[in-house]
């Protein structure tokens, strides 16, 4: 019987290594707050955390960088007044600064098998200064790699044992793509449910990008 | 800068001034700041809001106690739905502004060049740190972009509207309107042209106010 | 009020250009098959079909070629003994074939704002012979274009006045990105529903992507 | 080729002997063909068959009484689906396909060649039509392939198992094992490799009947 349900935060955090690119989803909602404090307390370091608020204050993130297990951050945006702010002040967080939509596009494409992409975003920027661009239909555009995770943590309304997952209201955000973009990708979901009780048309996430579920009642 | 014949609008004003030129029917992404307060003056025509965390629909701010703690804009404030609204991942979210599908985004910055250029995302090539968010993908993708943001900064009065931009670009060429507290000016090929200005506001105050050349109608 | 409910199919198809790229979606079930009749007997001439099964005989694509308004064929596969496969060999039709995988992704691209992208498939065969390649991350990769259209014909089993859709079962298919990729889509729906019947987190194509919707009762 | 000892295996057996391979909790891809047949004999284990049209998690086929008109596979069969599946659009079924998350895909070919390439869509370069379909996305993108067919073709008995394939590739190097009607051969960096045979079958009967050289346990 397939099973992805485990029991307790630990099975679901087991086995993440030194040097792994973790995605993290959440953008307010949809943030898997207890995983996150899960991989600070693994041990795990030299980190690549990906996360689109890596910069922000607000949240578990504050910790997870506090802890020193990351290396670097790849985001969209950092606050000069956060602790990835200060790190980065400090040299001692790497950081890559990527536009929200290219963010979200170079995660889809590791997901999907896309192994490149041109896109006219920044491509007139600062972003891409030193990188290859190319004009497209009258376009300049600049060259896009995917981003794969070894481990992507995520936040769900329901599971069910297939790993198949809902996400309630914008709490969806990134987590669907993030889930398709690493090769263990770790759900924690709010409500456990029966197999069958989510309707196939209307999965948000489908079970086949997701290989751990921690059931985290609210 | 004491002429007290004219009283800029404020950022309410700014946004109701936007609000009145957002035909019913269009699909408009607003950024952080003034531009998120435009949809509270868009209250007689069906116009669809879309943030980039995948909501199409935005409905009105709830009051306290009709929060939905797993509804937010990009601004991570809490948000309400309209009646057909639409939720999507983030990457479907983006495809919508990337894609050419937002008839209009509004994008607050720090400056506008005569050329449609526009910064809004930080100060100096050598900030430590980069505050890019989703304001490049919507620039590039949208229909057209408008700018809402006050004239001149608030410190030294330098103005905003400028033949070339000092800061960082968002991106080249993409500003077709701006919206000030003082006026209206479209990007045209030749340059800023005025649309209008607000009352009692003299031309020659507006140019002594505006570091790029003006035409006026 | 925005209400994209057209009442005739004549209103539906209104307005298509000679020498357009027309999408049409379906895989069996969520073909649009109205529609076709539609294109067929507006007179637009020069097209361009994008679809998937533009290459078998069964259902209204054999009408639709037969009128000698299609010019060129976009799609996966050709039967040899299809209307595709006879025209195609009398010289009267171009054909440009596309691994089904790749067709999809192109669509989506267009839809998606992606200007082009490098994937493997196809990378190592005839299909690529004159065309740029690159390996990336040691594996051949070919560069593949958006395919946009000027408009797309698509089927919904729901549908409200501001053009949000659901599809039923396989019915999705191609449906929610050739919706994304045109300037103009047209989709027929076997029901029309109050707008709010369809609940936001399962809308399948959100209404952006849908400009005309006519109500064919099934 | 009128040796009696044995019994090749037909198409159902084929299938059957595909389906022993496969342990519970994959994920699978089956092309048309011989493959359709293999999930016909996976009862005993929950294995999750995919389709190119956006199903994940297809059923037994349902009988007449039952068809649902709205529910195909890749072939445009009618099918059921199991408890748990789900549905999603053609570009998303794709990212499945070509993002590496299938455990496993089983396709039909015309031919095979020791160094893993395929040929399953033309019989020539000049060919007028081409049948591609989605052959080309599952067999690059596929965490492994496996290859479905009949040892030998049906009107002179050339055999199928090749040292280079003499029609049109569908990809290059990514078979890893061929299910025949004659015996199982994992594709290795030396060549083919006899994993099994059918009963009956002698090493020089089957070398005989195949074109590449077999590394033998």
């Amino acid at each position: 019987m397939i099973d992805k349900f485990v029991p307790s935060l630990a099975d679901a955090m087991a086995g993440i290594q030194d040097g792994a690119t973790v995605l993290v989803a959440g953008f307010g909602p949809g943030t898997p707050e207890l995983l996150m404090q899960g991989l600070a307390n693994s041990g795990a370091r030299d980190l690549t955390l990906v996360m689109n608020a890596g910069g922000r204050d607000d949240g578990p993130v504050a910790e997870l960088l506090a802890t020193g297990a990351i290396r670097k951050l790849i985001c969209s945006f950092v606050r000069p007044n956060s602790v990835a702010g200060r790190q980065f002040a400090a040299g001692t967080l790497d950081l890559e600064i990527v536009p929200q939509g290219t963010l979200a596009e170079r995660i889809r494409a590791a997901g999907a098998g896309v192994q490149a992409f041109f896109t006219p975003t920044a491509a007139d920027t600062i972003l891409a200064e030193g990188r290859e661009t190319r004009v497209i239909n009258n376009r300049l555009c600049l060259l896009e790699y995917p981003i794969f995770g070894d481990v992507a943590l995520i936040d769900a309304w329901q599971a069910d044992r297939f790993g198949n997952l809902t996400h309630r209201d914008s709490a969806r955000n990134f987590n669907p793509i993030m889930a398709m973009a690493a090769k263990l990708t770790i759900a924690q979901t709010a409500h456990a449910v029966d197999l069958g009780a989510i309707q196939p048309e209307n999965v948000h996430t489908a079970g086949v990008f997701v290989q751990r579920v921690l059931h985290v009642p609210v | 800068m004491s002429d007290t014949s004219f009283k800029p609008l404020n950022r309410d004003g700014i946004a109701r001034r936007i609000a009145q030129d957002i035909p019913e029917g269009w699909f408009v992404n607003l950024g952080i700041g003034i531009p998120t307060k435009v949809s509270d003056f868009v209250t007689d025509r069906e116009v669809i809001f879309h943030a980039e965390n995948g909501v199409i629909g935005i409905g009105p701010a709830p009051d306290e106690a009709n929060i939905n703690p797993y509804l937010v804009n990009a601004g991570v404030q809490h948000i309400s739905l309209i009646t057909g609204a639409a939720l999507v991942h983030h990457a479907d979210s983006f495809a919508i502004a990337r894609g050419g599908h937002l008839d209009l985004c509004v994008l607050g910055a720090f400056e506008v060049a005569e050329n449609g250029d526009i910064a809004n995302w930080a100060r100096s090539p050598d900030e430590p740190v980069k505050q890019v968010g989703g304001a490049m993908d919507l620039a590039v993708g949208a229909k057209r972009l408008w700018v809402a943001m006050e004239h001149n900064t608030k410190g030294s009065g330098e103005s905003r509207i400028r033949t070339l931009c000092s800061y960082p670009l968002t991106a080249k060429g993409v500003v077709r309107r701006v919206y000030t507290d003082l006026a209206v000016l479209d990007v045209t090929p030749k340059g800023f042209a005025v649309v209008d200005t607000i009352p009692g506001l003299t031309r020659k105050t507006l140019e002594e106010r505006t570091e790029a050349a003006l035409i006026w109608p």
